[in-house]
């Protein structure tokens, strides 16, 4: 939040509205949302659902669902940088919150 | 929650002429707005969702959400045979709650709807130009689709509801019963007002057209809201429904 | 003008340090101190409460001392120039980023050593105590030894206790600010809190508060703690652990004791108030005039109760017993389905009586959660009304005639005066 | 008393022809400078209302065995004494700073959603009165200001007093979150050409903060209410102990709000103490972005050590250590901010006008709060003084002394801009010394009757427990505070008709408020100023003192408004219509829109069996009215 870049702030605004996810990159991530949705399902179906790795391999999954809706049909990627902080921001104080209290609850393993 | 969001006219846009409000940023207020509310939701589906995983497991009596249980004892089992072995008349055996399939279908639908937002999104940044004056490239169909999709998903979500109070879990059963549908129940109020808000989208398109730059911002806005709304369903369906 | 805010501060430290001195060690201008060496967790804890008081205080000092510096030194004076203007320095804002870290450091050190030190579990031949809070009373139970009491813990001094502590209803926190810190006792959880009084208290008596906000008479919520010496403890928990006086269990068991157990009642029947040191025989008991000043309640008595002490001296114990423990009186003085008397009939166990066992009551120096001194007096008007004597309390109001703020109600069927002063007779052989 | 708000300061004479005046023209204003005003009035109304409650509190407290009050009553007067100077006293005394001053402070018209702060203004009014009034009736809250579960359950706590208490903070609620977007969304978008965020004043910087404390911090607190409110309404079992359920949850959930909450609570006052200071020491603020960082740093490290306020519920060794450390932390930043104040001073040339007397005060006294704090955050200490008084001790330190200080100093600071009168001095002195005298007579004995055993959150006390002297030195204090406010309330009164005129730069400040007439027109700036340093006005009155901070020449600025024009003082005021400004109109929707939600919401309390009926047709019509105002709100136009 320097003078630097809050100065850019104005310039950034105009360009803002050129680059955009385009046609091509909606389908692909709906296509991707669709595969990993399907991957989730089915591994909960095979013998893996037993495995201590099922459930981090779960939580990367939908990270990574998470990320790519948020990116691209959110278009946080190429909107202006203040919505990536107020976003990721709000995210990270949210996400820290929620293991914290995971931890005291001793829903964690660790500690 | 959604007057912050839908508060227009209000100062900021562009069309006063030599009035012109000036913005530091040059973007709009209300484009600003709906993403510190996003932040707030953030936060306020963290804390539904640690309830849940904090009462997982808590609950004295069942039904349980991925195991099998006794109405008369309070016997666990991973199978039917399990609980039975462990003395429970068949009649009495609970089955865990949980219904994967129709879930599964359910997120698929609102994933969809997602894509079908971005679309009617497109319709109305480019309406008027060449090629998106066909029917199924126009934000009035894509509005209508997302709408339609979104309903269908609280129509999944009414369905697992009934069905979940004839098996026995309601919101006083257990905790399990309070913290699930206290949360789904807030994801799904969450979608309902934003299928009437896609749908006064539509009534607008309808009666006079969605173009230009603040109609951009007015699909925008709820394009925003309701991709949100679908991430938190990403996040609810493997925290609850799938992780054990 | 120029008379300044932290003038007034200086002099207010200065008053701070000495009243602090004063504090520390004069216990009894100040009989709840927790500046007390009584426990070996207490001295870990003051220990790192002094530490921490003196960098507080170097703080304190400096800031304050600055400020009244710069607020003289740099007051406007007429036609000064404009002062220079600085508008910062990166080295001195390192510097004093600096000072509170080198100022936290020696806090932060010994804060975590005292947490694992003071938090460890408790030595394994440690003395067991549960403690139950109920709105608004304290339940105390000695697994080990079979006992239970209510309102007055005993314990044995040079000895490891190691409290459970548990809940019956809300939240409460169990205190006793001159042994140690508290606990709060959990719904649904089971905390722990341990400690070993000092060898030398042998004869101490030590106030307790409930400190975690449970309502109506959460004030009222107080308990004694009386650290004795290890014989005496033997020998006040070998006889809590027998059945009630008059008894037919214990009359049964020990024809012997018969004769001792009928003259009971008739010395009860002329008891003057306040209650009398009881009789050796009935094993140790916490004498009455070591207790200080500070231990022994002294509450008043609402106005709008009534009673006439003079009947208390027709007071009967035998007729007394009859009126709680015979089943045909259950109509008028219903007792016995909230409290336990040992060896009696017994409607509920200790596991959901909602008031005191009262097998040995009377070996205790107060009552109503320490709210009052245990004499017959205070008993007879409690038995009347004890909704009025103490706010929010659910023991029915056995007055008849008398207006129960539970039932918003007058009670129809319910004890005369004549009768009450009999109960209280028998509750005060309950030695 | 609450409704003081009605009543317009009459400074009608400094007002340009054509600007409204009337209860009207403030029932139906979207002017954030009037809007300031209604929380400003609303706001020191209830503050005599907490003040009562804790002086009757005191009165029986004064001796042991007191019976001024039953204990049924104490338990209610200290909720809602805590619950009143918290969501009805300090916050809205900030929100009418935020109101009034950020705007005028970043250069702007108005805020971004002028129709959405009047809404959030009059939920707060209507929420504050649907909590404070049961209190007549002897069914005010009663469950603490934290109301611990499962006290607050239906077993334990039958009738209304709790619903009040739920449904009242969850109206609030909304108040608060809408004026946070709103803040948020004014102060990133609406900065005057050539402001950067590094040139915003200290006090929109802190306000910036604040309101994404409010946004974050919020929601925890919406949901832990949402529970109780289900579990009393619809039998849900959130914290039903026959269940199983953890009374952990509604603490973690609460304090997870409710410690960045305390930092909402002063980082304002930090704020004004800030425009203060530097503005009598005639000095700038010394090292600004670090100020601004350790704002920063306070409000982020705020989010993780809420768990300090649960070291007796036994966490565990290890949870304690966290967040005992955490919260060590928080001393450093806030430490940097006490040095740089008094740096701020160092050197300077200090008048000790009333604003400058609190601000002072705020600086000696709040250390001695944070300290107390500091001592709570090394959990085997903590442990003999956790809900004691040595606690209340602190906060009342950091609340009173830091939070109420500097909104006073604020109040006397600004007072001139906001009527274009000056308060009178000499009263401002006599209430300075009053409340800081009587401050510490009444709460520094408290450090010594907790750690001394006395507990927190009792009606009674009984004699010979070594606290008689020290409870009676903190009531005889509380008669000099409430000397202290009443000559406040009197000299604010009477001020506004009969004060010293005051120009626009009242005390020869440095930022953009002080270069609009005073009390400001409607519109604010006739012309948007292009800012090019930190303390635009001395750029113009005193260039030598801003000569070696960084500045960017006006030609360089990207001017996008043909009404921004280089920085310049506005003295004769036109009306908006003149110049050509459009203004938005006045509406009484948002009124109307806050009354049917909270009686939309409030009639939940009439649920009970009996009146079921009734209840649902009132929620049901209400909810209806609701729905129309606010779909005919959206569909008016704004200006
Ligand atoms: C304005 C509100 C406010 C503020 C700013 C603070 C600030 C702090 N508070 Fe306070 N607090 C409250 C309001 C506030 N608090 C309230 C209302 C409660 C009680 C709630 C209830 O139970 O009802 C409470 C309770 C409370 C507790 C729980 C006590 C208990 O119930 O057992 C704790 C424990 O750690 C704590 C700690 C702190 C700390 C470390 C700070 C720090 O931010 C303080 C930092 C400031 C300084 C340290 C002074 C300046 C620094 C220097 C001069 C540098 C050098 C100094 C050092 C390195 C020590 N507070
Ligand atoms: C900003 C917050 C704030 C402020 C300003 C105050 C101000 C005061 N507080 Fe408050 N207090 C809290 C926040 C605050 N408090 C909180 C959060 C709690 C915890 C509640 C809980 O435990 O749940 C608390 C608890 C609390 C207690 C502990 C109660 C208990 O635990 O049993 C006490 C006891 O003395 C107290 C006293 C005071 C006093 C004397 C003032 C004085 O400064 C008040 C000064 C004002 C006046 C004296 C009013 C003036 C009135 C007039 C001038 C009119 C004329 C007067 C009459 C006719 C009477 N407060
Ligand atoms: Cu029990 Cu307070
Ligand atoms: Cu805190």
């Amino acid at each position: 939040m320097s003078d630097h870049t809050a100065a850019t702030a104005v310039d950034r605004a105009h360009a803002d509205h050129h680059e955009h996810p385009t046609w091509k990159q909606y389908k692909w991530v709906a296509l991707w949302l669709t595969l990993i949705t399907a991957v989730e399902v089915w591994v909960y179906y095979t013998p893996f659902r037993e495995s201590s790795l099922f459930a981090p391999a779960l939580l990367v999954m939908s990270a990574a669902k998470f990320t790519i809706v948020v990116m691209f049909y959110m278009h946080l990627k190429y909107d202006h940088w203040i919505f990536r902080r107020l976003f990721v921001g709000s995210l990270f104080i949210a996400t820290a919150t929620l293991f914290a209290l995971m931890f005291l609850f001793h829903k964690l393993k660790i500690g | 929650m959604a007057t912050a969001a839908l508060d227009t006219h209000d100062a900021g846009h562009a069309g006063h002429g030599e009035h012109a409000h000036y913005t530091t940023t040059g973007l709009e207020h209300r484009k600003i707005a709906i993403w510190a509310l996003i932040g707030s939701e953030c936060m306020l589906f963290a804390s539904l969702i640690s309830t849940y995983l904090v009462y997982k497991g808590r609950s004295k009596v069942g039904p349980w959400p991925h195991d099998w249980g006794c109405k008369t004892s309070n016997v666990i089992g991973k199978t039917a045979e399990a609980v039975q072995a462990a003395g429970c008349a068949a009649a009495d055996v609970m089955k865990p709650i949980l219904d994967i399939p129709v879930t599964s279908q359910s997120t698929f639908v609102l994933l969809m709807s997602s894509l079908a937002m971005v679309l009617a999104l497109e319709g109305v940044e480019n309406a008027g130009k060449a090629g998106y004056d066909k029917w199924y490239k126009g934000s009035k169909f894509w509005l209508a689709m997302t709408a339609v999709m979104g309903a269908t998903f609280l129509g999944y979500q009414s369905y697992e509801f009934t069905s979940f109070v004839h098996e026995g879990l309601t919101i006083d059963t257990n905790l399990f019963g309070s913290s699930f549908f206290t949360l789904t129940g807030f994801h799904g109020t969450h979608v309902a007002v934003g299928v009437l808000w896609l749908m006064t989208l539509l009534f607008i398109d309808m009666k006079r057209g969605l173009k230009g730059k603040t109609d951009v911002l007015l699909v925008d806005i709820c394009a925003l809201y309701w991709h949100f709304v679908d991430v938190v369903w990403i996040a609810i369906f493997t925290l609850i429904y799938l992780i054990q | 003008m120029n008379r300044l805010p932290t003038r007034r501060l200086g002099s207010a430290l200065a008053l701070a340090a000495v009243a602090l001195a004063l504090a520390a060690c004069s216990t009894q201008h100040y009989p709840n101190t927790t500046f007390t060496a009584n426990t070996d967790v207490n001295v870990d804890v003051n220990a790192l409460w002094n530490r921490i008081l003196f960098m507080g205080t170097l703080v304190f000092i400096f800031v304050e001392a600055l400020l009244i510096y710069v607020v003289i030194r740099f007051r406007a004076r007429p036609g000064a120039p404009v002062p220079k203007q600085i508008h910062g320095s990166h080295v001195l804002e390192i510097v004093w980023t600096a000072i509170p870290v080198l100022i936290l450091i020696p806090i932060a050190i010994p804060t975590v050593k005292t947490i694992f030190k003071t938090q460890a579990p408790a030595v394994a031949d440690a003395l067991q105590v549960e403690v139950y809070g109920h709105q608004w009373w304290w339940e105390f139970r000695y697994p080990q030894l079979g006992v239970v009491t209510a309102n007055e813990l005993y314990l044995p001094a040079g000895k490891t206790v190691n409290f459970t502590l548990q809940t019956r209803d809300v939240l409460h926190s169990f205190w006793t600010p001159g042994l140690s810190g508290k606990r709060d006792l959990i719904t649904n959880k089971v905390n722990h809190l341990w400690y070993t009084p000092d060898a030398k208290l042998t004869e101490a008596a030590f106030n307790g508060f409930c400190t975690e906000y449970c309502g109506a008479s959460h004030a009222n919520m107080r308990f004694r703690v009386y650290t004795v010496s290890p014989e005496n403890f033997d020998s006040w928990a070998a006889h809590q652990k027998t059945e009630a006086m008059g008894s037919p269990a214990l009359l049964a068991a020990q024809a012997a004791a018969d004769s001792a157990a009928r003259r009971a009642p008739a010395r009860a029947a002329v008891i003057p108030t306040p209650a009398p040191a009881p009789a050796m025989a009935a094993g140790y008991v916490f004498p009455a005039d070591k207790m200080g000043a500070h231990t022994i309640p002294k509450t008043p008595i609402p106005a709008s109760i009534t009673y006439d002490d003079n009947l208390l001296a027709q007071g009967d114990a035998a007729r007394g017993r009859a009126l709680i423990t015979n089943p045909a009186n259950m109509a008028k003085a219903s007792c016995l389905t909230c409290h336990v008397i040992k060896g009696e009939q017994a409607y509920v166990n200790d596991d959901v009586a909602r008031g005191p066992n009262l097998t040995h009551v009377a070996s205790r120096h107060t009552f109503g959660g320490g709210l009052f001194p245990l004499d017959a007096a205070h008993l007879a008007r409690w038995v009347k009304n004890a909704q009025i004597m103490k706010p929010g309390a659910t023991m029915n109001t056995f007055g008849v005639g008398q207006y129960s703020p539970m039932m918003k109600a007058n009670v129809t069927v319910g004890l005369t005066d004549a009768e009450i002063a009999d109960v209280v007779a028998y509750l005060l052989t309950l030695k | 008393m609450a409704t003081t708000a009605a009543p317009a300061p009459a400074y009608a004479a400094a007002h340009a022809a054509g600007e409204q005046t009337g209860l009207w023209s403030w029932l139906a204003t979207v002017d954030h400078k009037r809007i300031g005003t209604l929380y400003l009035w609303t706001a020191l109304g209830f503050l005599f209302v907490g003040g009562i409650e804790a002086f009757i509190m005191r009165l029986q407290l004064m001796q042991p065995n007191g019976q001024v009050v039953s204990a049924e009553l104490y338990n209610q007067l200290f909720t809602m004494h805590g619950t009143t100077m918290i969501f009805l006293v300090v916050m809205p005394l900030s929100a009418a700073f935020f109101n009034y001053l950020i705007p005028l402070q970043i250069g702007a018209r108005d805020v971004a959603f002028p129709r959405l702060n009047a809404f959030s203004y009059w939920v707060y009014l209507f929420g504050g009165l649907f909590m404070t009034i049961p209190i007549f009736f002897n069914a005010a809250p009663d469950g603490g200001w934290f109301g611990y579960a499962p006290l607050t359950t239906l077993q334990f706590s039958a009738g209304l007093h709790i619903d009040f208490w739920v449904l009242g903070l969850q109206i609030l609620g909304v108040s608060s979150l809408a004026a946070a977007f709103n803040f948020i969304t004014t102060i990133i978008n609406m900065r005057a050409p050539g402001m950067t965020l590094m040139r915003m004043p200290i006090f929109t910087w802190m306000s910036f903060v604040v309101q994404f404390l409010l946004v974050l911090a919020f929601p925890a607190i919406t949901i832990a209410l949402f529970f109780l409110q289900f579990d009393r309404f619809f039998g849900t079992q959130f914290y039903e102990i026959a269940a199983g359920a953890d009374p952990l949850l509604w603490q973690h959930l609460f304090w997870v709000f409710g410690h960045p909450e305390v930092y909402i609570l002063i980082l304002p006052a930090f704020g004004l103490a800030s425009e203060i200071l530097p503005t009598f020491s005639q000095k700038p603020l010394f090292g600004y972005n670090v100020m601004v960082y350790s704002g920063i740093m306070i409000g982020f490290l705020g989010f993780g050590v809420w768990a300090h306020h649960m070291f007796a519920v036994g966490m565990g060794a290890t949870a304690d250590t966290i967040f005992s450390m955490a919260t060590m932390l928080i001393g450093i930043p806030t430490g940097v901010k006490i040095f740089n104040w008094i740096a701020t001073m160092w050197g300077g040339n200090l008048r000790f006008t009333v604003a400058m007397k609190f601000a002072i005060a705020l600086v000696a006294l709040f250390t001695i709060g944070g300290i107390s704090g500091v001592m709570h955050s090394s959990p085997p200490t903590d442990l003999q003084q956790t809900d004691t008084y040595f606690i209340v001790a602190h906060f009342h330190y950091v609340l009173f002394g830091g939070s109420i200080m500097g909104i006073m100093g604020g109040i006397y600071h600004y007072y001139p801009k906001i009527t274009g009168r000056y308060m009178s001095e000499k009263l401002g002195n006599w209430h300075f010394w009053l409340f800081f005298i009587g401050m510490n007579m009444t709460f520094f004995p408290m450090h010594f009757s907790g750690m001394l055993g006395m507990p927190r959150r009792i009606y009674t006390y009984d004699v010979g427990q070594g606290w008689e002297t020290f409870n009676l030195w903190s009531t005889i204090g509380v008669f000099f505070q409430a000397a202290g406010l009443l000559i406040f309330a009197w000299n604010f009164l009477k001020s506004r008709k009969s004060g010293e005129r005051a120009p626009n730069d009242a005390w020869g400040a440095g930022t953009l408020e002080w270069s609009i007439p005073s009390p400001p027109p409607e519109y604010n700036f006739a012309q948007l100023p292009v800012v090019t340093s930190r303390y635009p006005l001395w750029d113009l009155k005193h260039p030598e003192r801003t000569a070696d901070i960084a500045h960017s020449a006006p030609d360089q600025m990207t001017i996008t408004d043909s009404h921004a024009v280089p920085m310049h003082e506005e003295t004769e005021r036109k009306s908006a219509k003149d110049l050509g400004i459009p203004m938005p109109f006045p509406t009484i929707k948002p009124l109307f829109a806050a009354l049917f939600m909270v009686i939309m919401v409030g009639g939940l309390v009439f649920i009970h069996a009996a009146t079921l009926q009734v209840a649902l047709a009132v929620m049901i019509s209400a909810a209806a009215l609701f729905i129309g105002t606010v779909y005919g709100w959206l569909t008016s136009p704004l200006e």
